[in-house]
């Protein structure tokens, strides 16, 4: 006797995708730097749940492989290194504009 | 455990096996953490006592005033939860749990003795690691939520620390799990199973220095002194749990404890054999390969083997931390990034070199039983299966072992000999990727 | 151990050319010492010449000592022994205090030489008597590439090599005399060391003399150049590496003449000469282009080809081995001359084939082609029948070549452009118009010798016995000390010159190198009275003698060794050496064909010899003998400084004894370079030579050693020597005679002479005014014809462009662009309100975007998946 | 075969409860304006992420996950704390006309992916699930050796398929140490961009106190 459905890819992708809009929609309103940091985030990781999805023995007999696992891993700690380099900028925006608010960065506009 | 189960209640197919195994786990797990949390608390009261030249707690419950921690439980359970005006309330309350949760989390992969782990995860050794990283978010939130700057300072600090220490933890850590090719801490446990001279820490000159390299970065990361810069109450009133009291500062504790003796475990299994004593007495007297019983009390004694080393870690700390002065933050941070990291690359690659150069070491030999788990992952060759089996006799203990075990039980696949994985073809890769029940099955 | 040769050769070239590159670009750092540079530079290039001259000599002592009474010449002509026994007799007493001084290293080296030898010395005897004759005394030339150039088509052309005992005396007699005058011109030029030099010959308009900073380093940086250009041609491997270097000796010789650039004389004089030059060297490109097209190479030896098969080169093609080395037509001029029936036979044979319905294959074609140039080829004198093809060919290459040696070394039709040479400094007149770069000219003549068909040698005789009595001529009745000299020095070549061309190849290399001594020591004592004296002009010298003695006494040494002097078949200066020499083969020369014209050659040779020690002795007498003529010169005058009497003395050592046999000290056998030279005499050159067109018969120059020549010719010479001397002494010392009268009596003859016979006005009557003529004429055409028809073209393309930059270009062209730039420009302006530099708006962008191509997507294609599904 | 099942099934429970933490608390981040708050939320939805991971057998990414997040964030999070200081609760009011147009890109995304995810019948077959399962050994389904082998080449999951590494092909190596230097260099990079115009501002803070002082 089952319990539950058994878990299939399109589950994973679907949080994934539930991830990622929340993300994008994050980097959309927030005007916090930070806070679209952090959709940027999330958005890299509903991308990493399809790669691990995609690469599990567990839920597909034609996986990926270990493919999916290693670009995963890629882009984390691709991840972590663009999360320095915008925590940089951050900085410096706000040792310039003394705020965070990316509305304020809007010298180059046309 | 939860086929154990289902196979024991006839509930086959059930997540209540499951689900029943998690909770049993958890519940032990539990008291390793909270009745550890008890005994430390009492052995650090008298060893501070002792040090300082004082008795320390002398009467609740009669001898050595060992009920005094239950004493000081009660009392602080039975005090009022404060909550500061200007605090970020939700964080502020939740804080405790997160630190709490992350130390116990990470017992999670902690064996205690041969197969006796909750979850065997093979990449044990990072994920503790890892979850003992989140220890530390608790501490910020709390430090930042109550709103105070001494707490404040105090997370800042805390932050500073942990995130820099966790490099040369990663590099110290890395070390044992490179000679013993796997991070699954079972597995590296039982490769230094025999005389004492199998035990990595004596594996050559460099894992030596790597052991107190790793046991200064442990004592930092779980901000023990004299890297408690976050609870510094010389400077902060009390750091980053100014505001907080009653049980939920208990929780601290318990997580300071808790994660205390999860670093020292993992140092004795990493380095000091786990529950392979210096001498194996349990395999001389043959116990192990006695039926299920004799397995059983073996690994029991194990575990208080294994218990003892880490007491003994955990003891030095408290040693240490009534003995040396606080550092100051820049201090720490010197410690950390001029010679812990560079001492620790060192030895990295001086192990390496040792290895790769394969320069004598007692390691070779093979006193006792003589190191049980010579080659690397499981499923990489078939000399382990001897451990494997040995494992299986030993009675089952984790999930793993049960999958093969149910895979013995069960008939064999009619298509077995032309799987992708048979060890049948002789190319050395293939033969690699033999898999255990593979070899196991008739 | 030879092997090192050419290594050693090719770094003795190239040190001057570096000391070159120094100087021209750290000249102005370097400053005096510039002349350091370079005469370090050159004094290594000698010694390197010199270590490679005793390698040479000690790796092929067998065949230069063939035994120790020094038969050097042929065995089998008991005259020639004979002749080589009173060579013994005169050099037995001579020189061993001489000898001492300069020969030590090479006696060293000779005796070391002997002794690893003596053990297989006899073998060597035996062997050198049952060899058949002249080629023991031949020693090959190794020839080879330092570098390949390139390779167009059958032509390749390499940095090569062609080294024989030839080139390595020019190495050392070059290197030697460069040595010593870059010293000299230390000294000589010291007054170009300050950083302002008053030039007194040029005025400016207010009549104050010139004034320029001083061009030391200038001097020794083109002297470099020319040492190096020098060895490179004396080493050069073909043709077409001569006929580069023989270019940069020319730029560098106009360089120098030009020296005093700002004199007009110098300027002129630098132009005549390089123009002068042109001529010859047109000649000689034509001369390369027959011999490319024919022979298919320019190299003299036989080369390596890329793909490491040894072809032949032009030696070898023009006297093949297997003809005994004599002179055929090479087999490429024939195919060249006689193409057409080689086409016809070949054509006719194809046809044949054709209609058995095979074709023609390349081997059998060549086989034909071969078959029919050697049954059209005809080489014997005797048979006046068949067409000769290609010899005409051969004849004019050869022809060509000499062209360009005629011009370098100012033969007759184009002497006229080295007396006004001497306008360059005297170093260089002694370096660059006495001793080397003239000679270059006999040296290639020399060098080419196995080419040169006899027709060619007729013509060369001619010539040279034209000019060297012509210049002998001129010089009787010149006043300027230099142009004395510069005639001389061309009716020396002209001796030269004729000796190669009657076919005294040995006698003629080695009047060029003893002549290379005494020629330089003259002009270096020259330059030293003018030195003191600050003039050229005789007149206002005399009685010099007794100011500088070492000039005076040494430069009377050059006199003595340039007529010739000495005891007849005993002793005498290099001179008495090379002049016999010559004129013994021009007088075997009359006696084999004895007619009028033969000769001629030795006649006015004769003549030309007693001019020779007339001139040379009134020189010195009018110079340095009897009262000076100009008092304030005469007390103004002084001894030059010891850096350039020095070389002096070195020289006129040289001069005395670069003739003589070295004495047979330790048996290493007799060594006299007339000896050494003969073991570079080209293949082939034994035994007479008959003219295949002329009916004229050129005798083996070893005949010319028979008593019966040598015993008459001898005192000839010596009397004519006497003969001029003793008029010169008529003339100007004791003045029994008085020149001035001599000038009234003849005054036509005088004037003649004077006018240097008229050359310089018949050739600006014969070229320079025509060529002005036309170009006036075509002047006028330019002006008058081809600027309207251009001005006209140019008025109209104007208007028309015009036309174009209203209609087209302002309206249409124009019009697109700014209407294109309008457009961007509304368009960004239209986009700006896109940027507004909002982050949160961007990636709103990016998601719609997203979001529409996958609905794009979707709805235009078929996914896969929806299709499974 | 059933204890494949069992395995899956009873992580299908866990499954539930990850995915639901992991959305609740990614759409928290969304929700809530105050910046400590949000990487709160971001670190459990990250968890909980991990623990997904976990459940896919993908379980050294899983650890990687929590460890290089959790340190990550926590850097996120003391900036934002230093960085909003000058109010304790920075709240950016984000226009509403924003929000909703947000809203309506983002559904519309969610839409579409959603059906894609759903499109595909082999992604969402149990059948398939079971066979996988059934096949998995679980031995060797999760270690981190493999990982390790994959990236100097040796490829455990396709030894004997048809895209065997060709020789001489070093796998994921080549990218690992490009990323790594890459890795480096940003960080390096960061670090001067974070300190330069800091050092130079309080410098000259310095200078005007000591002249003013």
């Amino acid at each position: 006797m089952t319990l539950l459905a058994t878990t299939t890819v399109s589950m994973y992708l679907a949080v994934g995708a539930v991830m990622f809009v929340t993300g994008v929609v994050c980097m959309a309103t927030k005007r916090n730097a930070l806070g679209i940091l952090m959709g940027i985030e999330l958005v890299l990781n509903g991308a990493n749940i399809n790669f691990i999805a995609f690469g599990s023995e567990y839920l597909r007999p034609d996986s990926l492989g270990l493919d999916g696992q290693l670009i995963a891993l890629f882009v984390i700690v691709l991840a972590a290194g663009e999360a320095a380099v915008a925590l940089a900028i951050a900085l410096n925006f706000y040792n310039n504009h003394a705020t965070v608010d990316v509305d304020q960065a809007d010298e180059l506009k046309g | 455990m939860a086929e154990l189960i289902n196979i024991r209640l006839g509930l086959e197919g059930s997540a209540f096996g499951s689900i029943a195994a998690a909770v049993i786990h958890a519940l032990l797990l539990l008291h390793v953490v909270a009745v550890g949390a008890l005994v430390f608390i009492w052995m650090e009261r008298k060893i501070a006592g002792r040090i300082q030249d004082r008795l320390g707690p002398t009467r609740v419950g009669g001898k050595f005033g060992w009920l005094q921690t239950l004493a000081d439980g009660l009392k602080l359970i039975t005090k009022e939860d404060i909550t500061p005006q200007n605090a970020d309330k939700m964080l502020f309350k939740i804080a405790p749990y997160v630190s709490f949760a992350a130390s116990y989390a990470a017992f999670l992969a902690l064996p205690f003795a041969d197969g006796w782990v909750a979850n065997n995860v093979n990449s044990a050794v990072f994920f503790v690691l890892a979850v003992l990283g989140l220890e530390v978010f608790g501490v910020i939130l709390a430090g930042y939520s109550s709103g105070s700057k001494w707490s404040l300072f105090g997370a800042i600090r805390e932050a500073a620390q942990v995130v820099s220490y966790e490099v040369p933890l990663g590099l110290c850590v890395v070390v044992p799990v490179f000679l013993a090719g796997t991070m699954n801490l079972v597995t590296i446990g039982n490769m230094q199973a025999g005389y004492f001279t199998n035990w990595f820490v004596f594996h050559d000159i460099f894992t030596f220095g790597t052991f107190w390299i790793f046991f200064t970065c442990a004592t930092a990361s779980v901000n023990r002194a004299p890297f408690d810069l976050a609870e510094a109450e010389s400077e902060l009133v009390a750091g980053f749990h100014t505001e907080y009291s009653g049980l939920r500062w208990s929780f601290f504790f318990m997580a300071e404890y808790g994660s205390m003796f999860l670093v020292s475990g993992l140092g004795a299994i990493l380095f000091f054999g786990g529950w392979h004593g210096p001498i194996p007495l349990m395999s001389i007297l043959g116990l192990p390969e006695s039926g299920v019983l004799g397995n059983y009390l073996a690994n029991l004694a194990g575990c208080v083997n294994f218990m003892l080393k880490a007491v003994v870690g955990v003891t030095v700390m408290m040693w240490v931390r009534w003995t040396l002065p606080r550092l100051r933050i820049d201090q720490v941070i010197t410690t950390c990034l001029k010679y812990c990291v560079p001492l620790a690359s060192v030895c990295f690659i001086g192990a390496v070199g040792w290895q790769v150069l394969d320069l004598p070491s007692p390691s070779d030999w093979h006193l006792g039983t003589g190191p049980a788990y010579k080659v690397h992952e499981e499923w990489a060759t078939h000399t382990n299966n001897s451990a494997a089996s040995g494992a299986d006799d030993r009675g089952p203990e984790t999930t793993e072992q049960y999958q093969r075990e149910s895979d013995q039980l069960l008939p064999p696949e009619p298509d077995d000999a032309d799987k992708p994985l048979t060890g049948s073809s002789g190319s050395p890769r293939s033969l690699t990727a033999t898999p255990l029940g593979q070899e196991l099955s008739p | 151990m030879t092997g090192l040769i050419p290594t050693l050769l090719l770094a003795a070239v190239l040190l001057p050319l570096g000391s070159f590159f120094l100087i021209l670009l750290a000249g102005h750092r370097l400053r005096e010492h510039a002349a350091v540079v370079a005469t370090g530079a050159i004094l290594i290039a000698s010694l390197l010449s010199f270590a490679s001259f005793f390698i040479w000599v000690g790796g092929h002592r067998d065949t230069i000592f063939p035994d120790n009474d020094g038969q050097v010449t042929v065995p089998a002509d008991p005259d020639s022994v004979a002749s080589s026994v009173s060579y013994d007799e005169s050099t037995s007493d001579a020189g061993d205090d001489h000898d001492h001084g300069h020969e030590g290293s090479g006696h060293d080296h000779d005796g070391d030489d002997h002794g690893d030898h003596g053990s297989g010395h006899d073998g060597q005897a035996d062997t050198n008597h049952d060899t058949a004759g002249h080629q023991t005394t031949r020693i090959e030339a190794e020839s080879g590439e330092y570098y390949t150039l390139g390779v167009f088509g059958r032509l390749q052309l390499t940095i090569g090599y062609y080294i024989d005992t030839l080139t390595i005396c020019m190495f050392c007699m070059v290197t030697l005399i460069a040595t010593l005058i870059h010293f000299y011109a230390q000294g000589y030029m010291h007054e170009e060391e300050d950083d302002e030099v008053v030039d007194h010959e040029v005025t400016l308009e207010d009549g104050s003399p010139f004034k320029r900073p001083g061009r030391y380093h200038r001097f020794f940086q083109y002297l470099s150049l020319f040492c190096f250009s020098m060895l490179g041609l004396v080493l050069a491997g073909n043709v077409a590496m001569v006929f580069v270097f023989w270019e940069l000796v020319g730029i560098c010789s106009y360089f120098l003449i030009g020296f005093y650039i700002e004199r007009k004389s110098a300027s002129t004089a630098a132009n005549k000469a390089f123009i002068v030059n042109r001529v010859g060297d047109f000649g000689m490109i034509i001369g390369l282009m027959v011999f490319w097209t024919g022979c298919g190479t320019l190299s003299f030896g036989d080369y390596h080809n890329q793909d490491g098969t040894t072809a032949a080169g032009l030696f070898s093609q023009a006297r093949p081995a297997d003809n005994h080395h004599q002179l055929v037509t090479p087999e490429g001029l024939v195919k060249l001359s006689a193409r057409s029936e080689i086409r016809a036979a070949v054509q006719q044979r194809r046809k044949e084939l054709l209609q058995v319905g095979l074709d023609l294959e390349a081997p059998e074609r060549e086989a034909l082609i071969a078959a029919k140039v050697s049954q059209l080829r005809n080489d014997d004198p005797n048979d006046t029948t068949r067409p000769r093809y290609g010899y005409w060919l051969l004849i004019v290459g050869g022809l060509g070549i000499f062209c360009g040696c005629v011009g370098k070394s100012a033969q007759f039709p184009l002497h006229v452009w080295l007396p006004d040479a001497m306008e360059g400094p005297t170093p260089v007149s002694a370096l660059v118009h006495s001793a080397t770069m003239v000679a270059a000219g006999v040296y290639l003549v020399a060098r080419f010798f196995p080419m040169f068909a006899p027709e060619v040698l007729l013509v060369i005789a001619v010539l040279g016995v034209i000019t060297l009595f012509i210049a002998a001529t001129i010089a009787i009745t010149a006043t300027d000390i230099k142009r004395v000299l510069a005639y001389s020095t061309i009716s020396q070549l002209g001796y030269m010159m004729m000796a190669l061309g009657v076919g005294a190849w040995a006698a003629g290399v080695f009047h060029l190198i003893t002549h290379a001594f005494f020629k330089s020591l003259l002009f270096m004592c020259s330059g030293s009275v003018i030195h003191a004296v600050h003039t050229n002009e005789m007149t206002e010298m005399g009685g010099l003698r007794r100011k500088m003695p070492f000039t005076a006494y040494t430069m009377l040494i050059g006199c003595l060794a340039i007529a010739g002097a000495g005891i007849p078949f005993v002793i005498g200066l290099s001179g008495y050496y090379s002049k016999d020499a010559i004129l013994e083969q021009a007088f075997s020369f009359w006696q084999v064909n004895n007619s009028a014209f033969a000769g001629l050659f030795f006649w006015l040779a004769a003549g030309g010899a007693a001019l020779t020690s007339f001139y040379m002795f009134r020189l010195w007498f009018m110079t340095f003998a009897g009262q000076p003529r100009d008092e304030q010169r005469f007390e103004h005058a002084h001894e030059s400084p010891r850096m350039m009497y020095v070389p002096l003395l070195i020289l006129a050592f040289f001069a005395i004894t670069i003739g003589w046999k070295l004495p047979d000290f330790m048996a290493t056998g007799n060594f006299h370079l007339t000896g050494l030279l003969e073991t570079a005499r080209p293949a082939g050159l034994h035994g007479d030579s008959q003219g295949l067109v002329t009916a004229l018969t050129w005798p083996d120059e070893h005949k010319s050693h028979a008593w019966a020549i040598k015993f008459p010719v001898t005192l000839l010479a010596f009397a004519t020597a006497v003969l001029g001397a003793l008029l010169a002494g008529i003339f100007y010392l004791a003045r029994w005679l008085d020149p001035e009268e001599v000038r009234e009596s003849l005054p036509s003859a005088h004037r003649f002479l004077i006018r240097k016979w008229y050359f310089d006005e018949l050739y600006d009557l014969v070229f320079v005014r025509p060529a002005h003529l036309i170009g006036r004429v075509i002047y006028r055409i330019d002006r008058v014809v081809l600027d309207t028809i251009l001005h006209m073209s140019a008025r109209v393309t104007r208007t028309i462009a015009v036309f174009w930059d209203r209609v087209a270009d302002q309206k249409v062209v124009d019009g697109v662009v700014n209407w294109t730039a309008a457009m961007t420009h509304r368009l960004g302006i239209a986009l700006r309100a896109v940027q507004t530099g909002r982050l949160r708006q961007y990636v709103m962008f990016i998601v719609v975007a997203a979001v529409a191509l996958f609905l794009v997507i979707s709805f235009f294609f078929q996914s896969p998946a929806s299709a499974g599904g | 075969m059933t204890s494949a099942l069992l395995a899956n099934i009873s992580s299908d429970l866990f499954f539930i409860v990850f995915a639901g933490i992991a959305c609740v608390f990614a759409v928290a981040v969304l929700l809530t304006s105050n910046i400590v708050r949000m990487a709160f939320y971001l670190v459990i939805s990250l968890g909980a992420t991990a623990g997904l991971f976990f459940l896919a057998g993908a379980e050294f990414v899983g650890a990687m996950q929590l460890m290089i997040y959790v340190g990550g964030t926590l850097v996120l999070l003391i900036f934002g704390v230093m960085l909003t200081a000058q109010s304790r609760f920075v709240n950016m009011r984000t226009h509403p006309r924003d929000w909703i147009m947000a809203i309506i890109v983002g559904g519309s995304l969610l839409m579409l992916l959603l059906t894609a995810a759903f499109r595909v019948p082999s992604w969402h077959e149990e059948q398939q699930v079971i066979a996988a399962a059934s096949e998995l050994e679980v031995a060797d389904s999760k270690t981190a050796t493999r990982l390790g082998l994959a990236l100097s080449g040796v490829r455990v999951d396709k030894i004997n398929a048809d895209e065997q590494l060709k020789q001489g092909m070093s796998g994921y190596l080549l990218p690992f140490v490009i990323v790594s230097i890459h890795l480096l260099v940003v960080l390096i990079g960061a670090a001067y961009m974070a300190r330069s115009k800091r050092m130079v501002r309080r410098t000259s803070e310095q200078a005007e106190d000591t002249t003013s002082s």
